[in-house]
């Protein structure tokens, strides 16, 4: 026979204001079970956590229902204080009079009788709760990390020197990403590689990390702290043991009029390169699909020139399968191209390049080794016409949302020109100048009043090339739209911030969820900004949404001490929210008929078979059973039995059986 | 008479987006009326079509079913599986005679707390226009003393 | 070879341990029958009398433990042997399908993809009586549905025939033996009779291999079938699938594309 | 093929020729237009500045009447009625309640079913056609200019790429002439204010000309009569500001393609022209 207790919170006014809770405690004590009900004012505040604490031990409760505010907000709190009584945790169930009654319905009779049903539903309920125990499952503690931007450096190396091994694996030859291609960075103005390049060595260095580059992740399998993650590590077509990266092979291939990834298509490289001087491995790789032997069958130049004989035409993919307790994920983001822009001449204009191939222009190890020189013809630009907010904040043609960058590396931008070319002239068009960040503003101002660049408040409308140069019209939003036309030598579009290819696919992969945009989703926008909705996977960087470097780096570390976290412990518990398919005595062991229709409804390939052998060994049965640790307790498979075989831990089929019989 | 009759509406929905999304409905203090009990479970893919014959036989006039808009399934798919489930099991329903207009399925996002007042408002006055769901609950009622 | 040469040799042989067909009943009916000696296979008749669904007798105990038996199925019998394979409840080598012609000529089956090659030349599961009666039924109104079936299933003695006669409904425990808690009331009230059929319905769509011998075996003559019927057609409008069209089909119900067409969810 | 028709005030006045031009192309190819019976004006510039619901209810008579008369695509070679028509429509599709309003105060059952279509959008259709009849290929370097109101806004029209128009230089090449790559396809001709603040007028069109000159065109060739007047008759006071003497002439896309049928240029209305405009193609050497 239950012995349940309700306790009724007021929440100050927050319930008592609309619900009479004496009331509902008063009906409470009609139903029954129910051998104990109060209100009180805070049921959260320790008192009110002492009330019930008390009451399990003097009334023996068998089970506790607190009628209060969403369970999504306090359920963990009153399960503790349940559980500090020493009753399971799992027999104490929420009423949500709060968000569900009192905050969403008039004062009056109807609000409280309904109060008073939605705490007798959970009477029912909890007379059908079973003590749970956590699940426990073991911890492996070897993070991945996916994506050797600065966001996965910094997160390997954080977790590395937290004393747990790190297997960093990076899609193109070199970590580094795109921090190494800018020239220098806001708010300071140092040189981004002199701050990179030693981090990207340490990384290297680093005894617990183990670097994949040219490498991608091919399956994932498992589930945190049990992950089963498979890379495929793209053949280089290179012994890297054997490689010296002395570079005479990159000097000598006849190929040398490929669109250079690193310098933005701004220079050329051969088929067999390094990205670049100071690429972490600095080991060349063949680029297949540019390879004059890989497309003819002959040339295998390189191989004849290298001193060690390192190159391997004949190399193929490999495969490693790993086993990782945590991923973090940094794959970080892409630039909108200009050949996005109608208006600014889809792209064909030579002089009309976006923020990134300006950072390469503007680089010390640009193609122009720093100097101010525009694409076309090489000429110095003497008017440079910056555009904000290209494709950003552009529902109709663009993306709604703001790349937060812009703002602050434009006026970067326009600063490293006005200090290369003094008597240039530097104008920015622009919505409105987002320099929220320590520094930041001042830094804007900067650029205004030091280095007198001139901001236009208004969008560019068009630009057009005229006599060689780049005709921009627009308009200056704060003389009542006057129109403005500036004849300009360069054009730098400040593109919008993307989501890097692919990562839908990947976000399926793994299983995490992603915006409509395709930056991965973190769990909780406030609270759980570096967590997914897949325990055990983790964001880092601009893979989430569009971030500046301090904050990648802090998010990053933000990420790895989540991971190190997870690590601090040998095994981790979860709450035991699983289904289970129930087992029996012979000759039935279970009423699953072993159809497995369930299998395939689960979105975690959770279910699994078990043979039910005889003494001799022969298989009497083979049943359904659910690994726990892969069940995130959706419940699919519950609705899809039909032999009600498998049910589910704390939404059993008795317990919400219970509640609607109680409508 | 209608107008004096308050219909009884159960609502199933799913913890991750319209459970939250009807707590936001509270924080941001939109009001609904308050016919509607909420019953909550993991996932839409968790309702089995057995608690729907179970809330119109215990004298539910409607039904919410609610659950996380296609492609923000908390477990990935329940919901597309949840889907598939009631594109059968309403042309099932209606095909024996049962009222399917009484049941009202929608996805509601943990952003929605608007939505979710705007759905409970929409069914209950739709359902009070319709009258209680009386050829079943006499029916639940033949033959059970 | 007709299908007493076809069992005997069978049985000669050993390559099947009894042959599953029909028998003379009374007044000109069938009966299924074990022939599981030579000599009982002169028993056996195959005519358009032989209407039952055999597989239903496939996965019961009493058959399993006999070994590998030969069915004469027809083509309703064979989509549910499919379908069983694709639960997982049968395995090809635990059965030898005899498909028999109208000149009486019998053909083994012996593989999955057999049966399903075989069962490409026959035409489609559902009579064009019942396509007229569902359609029928369709074209009414709601309320005269509701009527028409609380009309029909009033008569319903709850007595499980259909259930049982079912070669799909071969779950040891069935949810209407479920009283933990007790889904469907047990007594054949209104309210019991229309849940029962509400959870046959259901748990049939898209397993329906719609060979109608629920509504043959129904003693009170409701016409039952076409509620799995009309499940089973939607499941094939909407997903394109039928099953018992092979041994490899993914059950409807707990698969889905995210781009499933649904036109009622706001 | 039957197509509504709908000439708008425009087309009865300061551009005859566009009409004449648009019945002469559309005869020769055997396109049959059915003008509107009691058609009115479309609001044009003025009645969307002053009055909603006036903006909304003229068009709609002259849909309703379409509607009425049975058709089911109207084409509006001006482009103003065009950006007119196809803005109420849009409109009144969203709103079921402005739709019985606006069917109440015009006295006249609206349901939207008449798709609207620019003569672009409809010769774009009988490129077969007009490239069987073009036998006399124009064999002049052309700047196709659509100005605004044929493109956008993009949402309310949906017809060729906002930015970048193509549609035009497609029929060109039909005609054998040769469309050039320029600058101000799309830019503002001045439009309305070709009256009252001719100054500006002469300033946006004299852009426009001097850059069709400077990429080399022979010939403007436009699709809306107020970008024509602007063009044409406004060319004085264009030329007084360039302190330029562009002589090159301004074709109505109709006339352009009527000269490459061999229509006879009269009936194209090309000697309507303030700015003399080239009266035979090349082939025959002349050049205005």
């Amino acid at each position: 026979m239950s012995r349940i207790g309700v306790f009724t919170c007021h929440c100050g006014e927050n319930i008592n204001g609309t619900v009479d809770c004496g009331k509902v405690a008063e009906s409470a004590r009609g139903v029954p079970g129910v051998v104990h009900s109060v209100d009180y004012k805070y049921m959260c505040s320790d008192p009110g956590q002492s009330l019930i604490k008390e009451a399990i031990r003097e009334h023996r409760l068998t089970g506790v229902v607190v009628a209060a505010c969403s369970p999504r907000m306090h359920e963990p709190t009153f399960r503790n204080a349940v559980a500090e009584a020493g009753l399971n945790p799992y027999l104490c169930e929420m009423a949500n009079l709060r968000e569900h009654c009192s905050w969403v319905h008039e004062k009056g009779e109807a609000t409280t009788a309904k109060a008073a049903d939605l705490v007798r539903v959970m009477v029912e309920k909890v007379k059908h709760d079973q003590p749970l125990q956590p699940i426990r499952v073991p911890v492996t503690k070897r993070a991945l990390v996916l994506g050797g931007g600065i966001a996965g450096i910094q997160a390997a190396l954080d977790i590395a020197n937290a004393g747990h091994k790190v297997v960093l694996v990076e899609k193109s030859p070199s970590i580094g990403g795109h921090m190494s291609q800018l020239s220098e960075t806001f708010p300071t103005l140092d040189c981004s590689q002199c701050i990179l390049t030693p981090r990207m060595v340490e990384a290297a260095r680093h005894p617990n990390i183990t670097l994949y580059t040219y490498a991608e992740l091919e399956k994932l399998e498992g589930f945190i702290g049990n992950f089963k993650a498979t890379i495929r590590r793209k053949a280089r077509s290179l012994d890297e043991k054997l490689c010296t990266g002395c570079g005479l092979c990159t000097t000598k291939c006849p190929n040398k009029k490929i669109k250079d990834e690193f310098n933005e298509g701004l220079a050329t490289r051969g088929a067999i390169y390094v990205p670049f001087p100071q690429a972490v491995p600095n080991k060349p790789v063949i680029d297949k699909l540019n390879c004059t032997y890989y497309k003819t069958g002959k040339c295998k130049l390189c191989e004849k020139v290298c001193p060690t004989g390192a190159i391997r035409f004949d190399q193929e993919d490999e495969l490693v399968t790993l086993d990782v307790g945590a991923i973090v994920l940094a794959t970080g983001f892409k630039l909108m191209k200009t050949d996005q822009f109608p208006e600014y001449g889809y792209g064909k204009y030579k002089d009309v390049v976006d923020g990134m191939q300006f950072e390469r222009l503007a680089s010390a190890s640009g193609p122009t080794a720093g100097a101010m020189k525009r694409p076309s013809d090489g000429k110095a630009p003497e008017t440079v016409v910056f555009v904000a907010c290209s494709g950003s904040r552009d529902r109709s043609k663009g993306v709604p949302y703001c790349s937060k960058v812009c703002c602050m590396y434009t006026a970067k931008h326009a600063m490293l020109y006005k200090h290369k070319m003094h008597h240039g002239k530097a104008y920015v068009f622009y919505m409105d100048i987002r320099s929220s960040g320590k520094d930041y503003d001042e830094f804007v101002r900067r650029a205004i009043e030091e280095d007198d660049v001139s901001y236009i408040r208004g969008r560019v409308s068009r630009i057009y090339e005229e006599d060689g140069q780049l005709i921009v019209q627009g308009a200056d939003t704060l003389q009542n739209g006057r129109p403005v036309e500036i004849k300009a030598d360069l054009v730098v579009l400040a593109t919008a911030v993307q989501a890097q290819d692919g990562s839908e696919a990947l976000a399926q992969k793994l299983h995490v969820s992603y915006d409509p945009y395709h930056f991965f989703a973190e769990a909780h926008p406030k609270l759980k900004p570096v967590e997914t909705n897949t325990a055990g996977i983790f964001l880092a960087g601009a893979c989430q949404a569009p971030r500046d470097i301090p904050e990648t780096v802090a998010q990053a570390s933000g990420a790895a001490a989540k991971v190190a976290g997870l690590f601090s412990r040998d095994e981790l518990t979860r709450e035991p929210v699983v289904a289970v398919v129930n087992r029996l005595p012979a000759p039935t062991f279970s009423y699953c008929v072993g159809c497995f229709l369930c299998q395939s409804a689960c979105p975690y390939q959770a279910i699994e078979q078990e043979q039910i052998k005889a003494r001799d060994g022969s298989v009497i049965r083979t049943l359904a059973k659910v690994n726990a640790g892969l069940c995130q307790g959706c419940g699919t498979c519950v609705a899809t039995c039909r032999t009600k075989a498998i049910d589910i831990q704390g939404f059993s089929n008795e317990q919400i059986f219970a509640e609607i019989m109680t409508l | 008479m209608t107008d004096t009759f308050e219909p009884k509406i159960t609502a199933f929905v799913c913890n991750w987006c319209t459970y939250a999304g009807a707590d936001l409905t509270g924080t941001s203090r939109i009001k609904y009326p308050s016919n509607v009990r909420v019953l909550r479970l993991p996932c839409t893919g968790r309702i089995d079509f057995m608690l729907l014959a179970k809330a119109f036989a215990r004298g539910s006039d409607g039904i919410i079913i609610s659950g996380c808009h296609p492609n923000d399934c908390h477990y990935t798919s329940g919901n597309y599986h949840a889907r598939r489930r009631w594109m059968v099991y309403r042309n099932l329903m209606d095909f024996m005679g049962i009222d399917t207009s009484r049941i009202t399925f929608s996805w509601v996002s943990a952003a929605e707390g608007a939505k979710w007042a705007e759905l409970v408002n929409e069914v209950t006055e739709g359902i009070r226009a319709m009258g209680p769901y009386t050829e079943y609950q006499e029916l639940a009622h033949a033959g059970v003393e | 070879m007709d299908l007493i040469e076809k069992a005997e040799q069978l049985l000669q042989s050993g390559d099947v341990k009894a042959v599953l067909g029909f028998e003379a009943g009374t007044g000109g009916t069938r009966r299924p029958a074990f022939a599981r000696r030579p000599g009982q296979a002169r028993r056996l008749v195959f005519d358009d009398a032989c209407v039952q669904n055999l597989a239903s007798y496939v996965t019961r105990k009493e058959t399993r433990r006999l070994g590998k038996v030969a069915v004469a199925a027809r083509p309703g019998a064979l989509r549910a042997l499919l379908q069983l394979m694709a639960e997982r409840q049968i395995q090809e080598q635990d059965v030898l399908p005899l498909a028999v012609d109208a000149a009486g000529q019998v053909a083994e089956l012996p593989t999955a993809q057999a049966i399903e090659e075989h069962l490409a030349l026959e035409p489609g599961p559902v009579s064009a009586r019942d396509r007229e009666l569902l359609d029928r039924l369709g074209k009414l109104s709601r309320a005269e549905r509701w009527a028409f079936w609380q009309g029909e299933l009033g008569r319903c003695v709850k007595c499980y025939a259909c259930r049982n006669s079912c070669p799909m409904c071969y779950c040891e425990h069935c949810t209407m033996d479920c009283n933990r808690p007790q889904w469907v009331p047990v007594p054949s009230h209104a309210l019991g009779n229309l849940e029962y059929h509400m959870v046959r319905a259901m748990h049939l769509a898209g397993r329906c291999v719609q060979c109608g011998d629920c509504g043959r075996a129904c003693p009170v003559g409701i016409p039952i079938h076409l509620l799995t019927f009309n499940a089973e057609e939607t499941v094939h409008a909407q997903f394109g699938q039928r099953a018992g069209a092979s041994a490899k089909l993914d059950y409807a119900l707990s698969t889905f594309r995210p781009d499933d067409k649904e036109t009622f969810i706001r | 093929m039957r197509i509504g028709y709908y000439p708008g005030c425009s087309l009865l006045g300061s551009s005859r020729e566009f009409d004449e031009s648009t019945r002469a192309v559309a005869e020769a190819i055997g396109l049959e237009l059915v003008t509107v019976p009691d058609w009115n004006c479309c609001g044009a510039s003025s009645a969307h500045v002053l009055d909603h619901q006036l903006s909304l209810a003229l068009p709609a008579r002259i849909l309703a009447l379409a509607e009425a008369a049975g058709l089911t695509e109207l084409l509006a070679p001006c482009a103003a009625c065009y950006n007119r028509l196809c803005s109420a429509r849009t409109e009144l599709e969203a709103d079921p309640a402005a739709r019985e309003a606006i069917s109440r105060i015009i006295e006249l059952p609206y349901q939207g079913r008449v798709k609207v279509v620019n003569i672009l959008e409809v010769l774009d259709r009988c490129q077969d056609r007009l490239k069987a009849k073009a036998t006399a290929p124009l064999g002049r370097k052309v700047a196709c200019y659509y100005g605004c109101l044929l493109v956008r806004p993009p949402r309310v029209v949906a017809f060729d790429r906002p930015e970048d128009p193509m549609s035009m230089d497609r029929l060109m090449v039909l005609a054998g002439a040769e469309p050039l790559a320029w600058n101000h396809k799309t830019e503002c001709c001045g439009a309305a204010f070709s009256v009252t603040r001719t100054d500006l007028v002469a300033r946006m069109s004299g852009r426009i000309v001097a850059g069709a000159a400077k990429a080399g065109a022979e010939a403007i060739v436009v699709a809306c009569p107020m970008c024509h007047s602007n063009l044409d008759m406004r060319r004085p006071e264009c030329n007084a500001l360039l302190q330029a003497d562009h002589q090159l002439p301004v074709l109505f896309i109709t006339q352009a393609l009527g000269l490459a049928m061999g229509l006879d240029p009269v009936r194209l209305g090309l000697q309507r022209h303030m700015v003399p405009a080239l009266l035979q193609p090349a082939a025959a050497g002349a050049k205005a």
